[in-house]
């Protein structure tokens, strides 16, 4: 358990965890539950259990599509969304490998795909 | 030569409760160990309409540095309308004091209910760093009564 | 004018209708008018005043004199019919036994504002189109007419009789004054200005109690200041802040009940101006809880003794004005 | 002079663990007055009672400050020990050093300084206080009770039963409240108007109550023992007297398109109406937002059908005054509106129901006649999914905080009774946690597990969206199985938070009792005053309270009963001695006093006075009724010349503590 972690994500989220009751709901919500290997109830699990670096280094964080279904039907407004964020901060901010580099991006590219999309991929994704 | 110790100001707060409501409420913040400075001093009255603006004065006269008044919330007044004669009397008194010049964030009403524990001590917390920025009463003070 | 009074007085002493009159009259200057009782028709002949200085409310008395035997005469003007018709309200008078004639009020003159022009030894003034006239010992001088005004008569609330038994003259109506001028110029300067404002004022009060026994609002069977069981009584200031206190003390107590008949600055030897205190409660009332004139009748519910459930918060004297 | 005995309380460690007692009890003994200042480890126990006892016996004491817990706690007893030995119980003053000091400070230095300014300002209170005389009051032999629910009816039938007379005020043309529609209670599954009903007869044919339905509260004035109660009874149009119930009128009414409230909107009545066949009063009631006649005077057949003529279109509001020696109240709770909730699809799909809207569907007397249907196209369903905590346990800003502490055991209940009835149905329950103490309580879910093969899974429904085949999609979270579910129900419960009435924060601000930041009412001691508002002569019954079942709320009913009743055998009340009186030396009798008082309980006398120029003089004065007067001092301040005072907080004594701080 990485003390400092858990702080600056404490911190950036703006989030109590502890408020948290362990209902699910914001896991029965989320629309990319398939995609993720933790789930939103436990990523607010694991960080208060100081859990930071296994979320970090885990796929999840880049499933959530930050729509914030999560935050707007947790009974005891915790906001996972943000706790999601925050990890993804912390691990956007640590030195290392790209979760994305730019040459990847053509094959992705698509008609469809709304430029606002590849502006937002590139914010979220840099690492 | 001597050094006089900086120490920080400590205002002293009066702060008048209405049995029913923020008395209770101030004894539930102790109940449920809710930190407030120890520079406010509860004085019991039956209802906030109990406080006759002479006590107010009095405490500024005597070196009070800063004096709030707590009763229920209008309309939850154990005597039913007390609290709203309150208003009216303390409205004017503070229109009066700052009239004169005196600083208005050294009085305050705040309508605590008995299950407010938490506000209550948020008040008081929030009042006494008011009052702490202000500084000592001069303008009200009595010098004769000057601690020594 | 002092004729037709002098006259009426003499005539409801005659039929019995009063026993006694309450008046004026002349005391060592010509402008030293005080109010008087008379009994005979030859007292009031002999030194009955009605004119120009002659300003004092003789509501107060009325208190005592009113619960005496017999009716009594009393020649009210139109801010004196406030003073009654609220000590009326409160029951401190009996209306029954005054009778009660309206005459008309002012402009008054100040006397002290015609010495400060160095005119002394006067013997009487008359207003000559804005020019004010006056005879002395020492010949006639001249000065303008609103600058010797009384200051209670510089910004008159009303010339309206709010209550009589008979009029002497016309009534008038209630004017659209503005005596809230300078309360509202204190109220935008900043704290430390007003503070100091009022520290020079009240700093010169010597206790004399003059604006407390003048004060028609004022007929507690026991002033607070004399009870030595009040907490606040005292005789004479010792400190700062017993000006303050008192002043405070006084003003908050005929909260909701002052007229603004202006006595209380009259007769200050001091020239504070304390009305500006009662003035402030007015103009508060007025703005928080609605128009409100003390006197104006005998039945509304004072504004102190009285509430609605979605009045202001004090928290209002906070959050407005200049800091 | 004054021998003043100051008592320092350690309450074990709770003060003496951050207020240095020794210290507060010596520095307290050097103020003026005081003649002896102990420490002690519990003042309240016995022996700490004997030891103010003894010292105002042997030091023949003239006053005596407790430095201890809140006096909202013990000032009671301390005066009782006072008065046990022989000091008026007046002259003992309470230094709060607990839960206004040792428990909010944690510098043991400041504490205890502060604990010290605190007795001070006591002991110089207490200088001043004088012996006070209590007075008494009469008390009026008869009791309301404030909603007609099961608490209702069992506060009133008990103390019926005590021979007291009792009136029960409901708002519904009925009483029986939420009760009444319920199918079957858990756990035991017996019918509830089996044994609703019968209670119901019982309240309306005892001749000690009297029913006053479609009746509220508009005004309380008064105090315990002496209340005074104006309640309006809304205009039915049909008088009760007359109407026999025969139901001709509801049969012929052309106004049949009126929802049915007691059926939850789930089906029509008509615009005259009686709410259901066991109706008590069963009377009659027409709805002036439907009846034609008296929306445009067209139409009168009920008036025509009636034998006995009990229909009355020109039927106005009726106001009666009644006095009351004591109030039970008994509003109860309902289901929380669920238009917060969008995730559920409460308002966009009619096969989404509330608990209790379930209720009425299963019932023999619903609008299905007891067989279970899908209320969109009246099929049977066959897959059920049960939302748990629906608006309970929530952050403030989301719903309610608190559990509503039925749901779980009512939830078992009802997946229990779909699984015996439609075993060809599955029925899902989504749980945070089943919270189920209460006596056979865990064994009555567990049945549903084990015996009924309810699948109960731990997580929570996060979307539900109906679909355009008539199914309805659950997406919910499995946490167990770590997996997100899709669940093709037919039907979706969802268990709503409860909340009190809404008419209870009104009430509240009319008897003056405290309400929790819920609009709970609140008890006068969380423990050992359950059924007491802190409002003398005011009892709480059932669940305006907090959340109840029924065998609790029954319980809380006939508790409140009890204390009511205990009031109501007394013949006169000791009054509250702490009240205004007025100095007539100084009275100017103004009236400003009489002006202020919530009571009325000043009046004026002429009186003839001597005066210091030996004179008499006839002066108005000022009088206060100490029976009447609950000393809150509003007449105090309103008094300009300052000859009206409260005893035991008179000016003299707060300025003294205002002094005593501020030295």
């Amino acid at each position: 358990m990485n003390k400092n972690l858990k702080e600056q994500v404490l911190r950036s989220s703006g989030v109590n965890v502890l408020k948290c009751m362990r209902c699910g709901k914001c896991s029965g919500t989320c629309p990319s539950y398939d995609e993720m290997e933790y789930h939103p109830h436990q990523f607010v699990y694991m960080v208060e259990r100081g859990d930071i670096e296994t979320l970090m280094n885990s796929k999840s964080i880049y499933k959530c599509l930050t729509c914030f279904a999560c935050v707007d039907r947790c009974p005891r407004n915790v906001e996972p969304a943000k706790v999601v964020e925050a990890v993804r901060l912390a691990a956007v901010r640590q030195q290392g490998n790209n979760h994305m580099n730019p040459n990847q991006i053509p094959e992705m590219l698509d008609d469809d795909l709304p430029q606002q999309a590849i502006v937002t991929a590139f914010r979220k994704y840099i690492k | 030569m001597q050094v006089k110790e900086n120490k920080e100001f400590e205002p002293l707060i009066v702060a008048f409760c209405c049995n029913w409501c923020s008395y209770a409420g101030a004894d539930l913040s102790g109940t449920n160990r809710l930190n407030y400075p120890t520079n406010v001093k509860i004085i019991r009255v039956p209802c906030s309409c109990r406080v006759n603006p002479m006590f107010i004065l009095r405490a500024f006269q005597r070196g009070a540095d800063g004096v709030i008044l707590c009763g229920c919330h209008p309309g939850d007044c154990h005597y039913t309308s007390g609290n709203y004669f309150t208003r009216r009397r303390m409205t004017l008194l503070f229109s009066m004091l700052d009239f004169l010049g005196i600083e208005r964030d050294r009085t305050r009403v705040e309508w605590v209910s008995a299950a407010e524990g938490a506000k209550f001590a948020a008040t008081m917390n929030e009042f006494t760093e008011a009052v702490k920025k202000l500084g000592p009463n001069r303008r009200l003070e009595d010098l004769r009564c000057r601690k020594q | 004018m002092q004729e037709a009074m002098i006259n009426r007085a003499k005539q409801l002493l005659a039929d019995g209708t009063v026993n006694r009159v309450i008046g004026w009259k002349r005391g060592e200057f010509v402008y030293d008018v005080t109010p008087a009782i008379f009994e005979t028709a030859e007292e009031i002949d002999a030194e009955f005043v009605y004119d120009d200085f002659t300003a004092a409310n003789v509501s107060k008395y009325l208190v005592k004199e009113s619960k005496k035997d017999g009716k009594i005469l009393a020649f009210l003007k139109p801010c004196d019919t406030y003073s009654f018709n609220q000590l009326t309200k409160e029951h401190r008078v009996v209306r029954d036994n005054v009778y009660i004639i309206g005459i008309p009020g002012g402009p008054k003159l100040d006397a002290e504002k015609i010495k400060a022009k160095g005119i002394t030894g006067i013997l009487g003034a008359k207003n000559d189109n804005g020019t004010l006239v006056i005879d002395t010992l020492y010949g006639e001088e001249k000065m303008p007419y609103y600058e010797a005004l009384s200051t209670k008569c510089e910004s008159c609330k009303s010339k309206k009789h709010v209550v009589y038994d008979e009029l002497i003259g016309e009534d008038g109506d209630i004017l659209e004054s503005n005596r809230f001028d300078m309360v509202e110029k204190l109220e935008n300067m900043s704290a430390q200005e007003r503070y100091d404002f009022w520290r020079e004022q009240l700093s010169k009060c010597i206790r004399c109690n003059a604006c407390r026994n003048v004060c028609p609002a004022c007929t507690c069977e026991k002033c607070v200041f004399d009870n030595p069981n009040s907490g606040v009584e005292n005789k004479a200031p010792a400190d700062s802040f017993e000006e303050n206190m008192f002043h405070i003390i006084r003003a908050f107590h005929v909260a909701g009940r002052c007229t603004d008949c202006g006595e209380c600055s009259r007769v200050c030897p001091q020239n504070i101006p304390l009305h500006l205190l009662n003035r402030k409660f007015i103009k508060d009332i007025n703005s928080l809880y609605g128009n409100y004139q003390a006197g104006e009748d005998t039945t509304s519910r004072a504004p102190l003794n009285d509430y609605k459930t979605d009045d202001c918060e004090a928290s209002i004297v906070h959050e407005r004005g200049v800091e | 002079m004054q021998r003043i005995g100051v008592f320092v309380c350690h309450c074990g460690t709770n003060i003496a663990a951050t207020v240095d007692v020794k210290t507060v009890a010596e520095t307290l003994g050097h103020e003026p007055g005081v003649v002896i200042s102990q420490d002690y480890q519990y003042m309240c126990s016995e022996s700490g009672q004997n030891l103010v006892k003894n010292a105002i016996k042997e030091h023949n004491l003239t006053g005596v400050v407790i430095c201890s817990c809140s006096p909202r706690m013990h000032e009671n007893t301390f005066r009782k020990a006072a008065a046990a030995a022989g000091l008026n119980p007046y002259l003992v003053e309470i230094a709060n050093i607990r839960e206004q000091c040792s428990w909010i400070h944690k510098d043991i230095a400041t504490a205890t300084d502060k604990a010290i300014i605190l007795g001070k300002a006591a002991v110089a209170k207490v200088h001043l206080n004088a012996p006070l005389t209590a007075g008494e009051s009469p008390v009026a032999k008869r009791a309301l009770v404030i909603g007609g629910g099961i608490a209702g009816i069992q506060t009133a039938l008990d103390i019926a039963e005590a021979g007291f007379d009792v009136d029960i005020v409901e708002k519904q043309p009925t009483i029986g409240g939420k009760m009444a529609q319920i199918d079957k209670t858990f756990p035991t599954l017996d019918c509830a108007a089996c044994i609703l009903t019968p209670k119901m007869v019982e309240a309306s044919q005892n001749e000690h109550i009297t029913i006053h339905s479609f009746s509220e509260v508009t005004d309380v004035k008064g105090f315990v023992g002496n209340f005074t109660v104006t309640i309006k009874k809304k205009a039915r149009y049909v008088d009760e007297t007359k109407c026999t119930g025969c139901g001709l009128c509801t049969e012929k009414c052309p106004m049949k398109k009126v929802p049915n409230e007691f059926n939850m909107g789930l089906d029509n009545r008509t615009a005259v109406y009686i709410p259901f066949a066991q109706a008590v009063p069963k009377v009659a009631t027409i709805d002036p937002n439907y009846c034609m006649m008296l929306k445009n005077g067209k139409c009168g057949v009920c008036s025509k059908v009636c034998s006995v003529g009990a229909i009355d279109y020109k039927q106005q509001d009726r106001f009666i005054e009644q006095k009351y020696g004591a109030i039970v109240v008994a509003t109860g709770f309902n289901p929380i509106k669920l238009d917060k909730y969008d995730e559920f699809a409460y308002n966009q799909c009619p096969d989404v129901v509330t608990s209790l809207e379930l209720e009425r569907l299963m019932n023999a007397a619903g609008p299905n006649g007891g067989t279970l249907l899908r209320p969109s196209d009246k099929t049977h369903p066959h897959k059920i999914v049960f939302v748990q905590c629906v608006g309970s346990r929530c952050d403030d800003s989301k719903g309610k905080p608190y559990c509503s502490k039925i749901c779980c055991m009512y939830t078992a209940k009802h997946a229990m009774l779909i699984r015996e009835k439609y075993p060809d149905t599955e029925v899902y329950v989504f749980y945070i946690d089943v919270r189920t103490p209460g006596k056979n309580f865990d064994e009555f879910y567990r049945r549903a597990v084990e015996q009924y093969n309810v699948h109960y899974i731990k997580g929570m429904v996060g979307k539900v969206t109906p679909r355009s085949d008539g199914k309805i999609d659950v997406q919910a979270s499995d946490l167990l199985a770590n997996e997100q579910l899709h669940i093709d129900a037919d039907m979706v419960v969802l268990a709503a938070a409860i909340e009190p009435d809404k008419t209870a924060r009104p009430l509240a601000t009319m008897l003056t009792t405290q309400m929790d930041t819920n609009d709970f009412f609140t008890e006068a001691h969380p423990k050992l005053r359950p059924v007491e508002s802190a409002t003398a002569g005011i009892f709480l019954s059932g669940a305006c309270q907090g959340p109840k079942d029924i065998p609790e709320t029954v319980a809380q009913a006939s508790a409140a009963a009890a204390k009511a009743i205990g009031l109501l055998v007394k013949n006169s009340i000791t009054c509250n001695p702490c009240v205004a009186h007025s100095d007539e030396l100084m009275c100017n009798g103004c009236s400003s006093c009489e002006k202020v008082c919530p009571y009325g309980a000043i009046t004026y006398e002429d009186k003839e006075f001597r005066m210091p120029d030996r004179t008499t003089a006839i002066r108005r004065v000022a009088s206060v009724n100490p029976a009447v007067c609950q000393g809150c001092g509003a007449c105090t301040v309103a008094c300009p010349s300052g000859a009206m005072d409260l005893n035991g907080f008179s000016n003299s004594q707060i300025m003294a503590e205002v002094d005593a701080i501020c030295k």
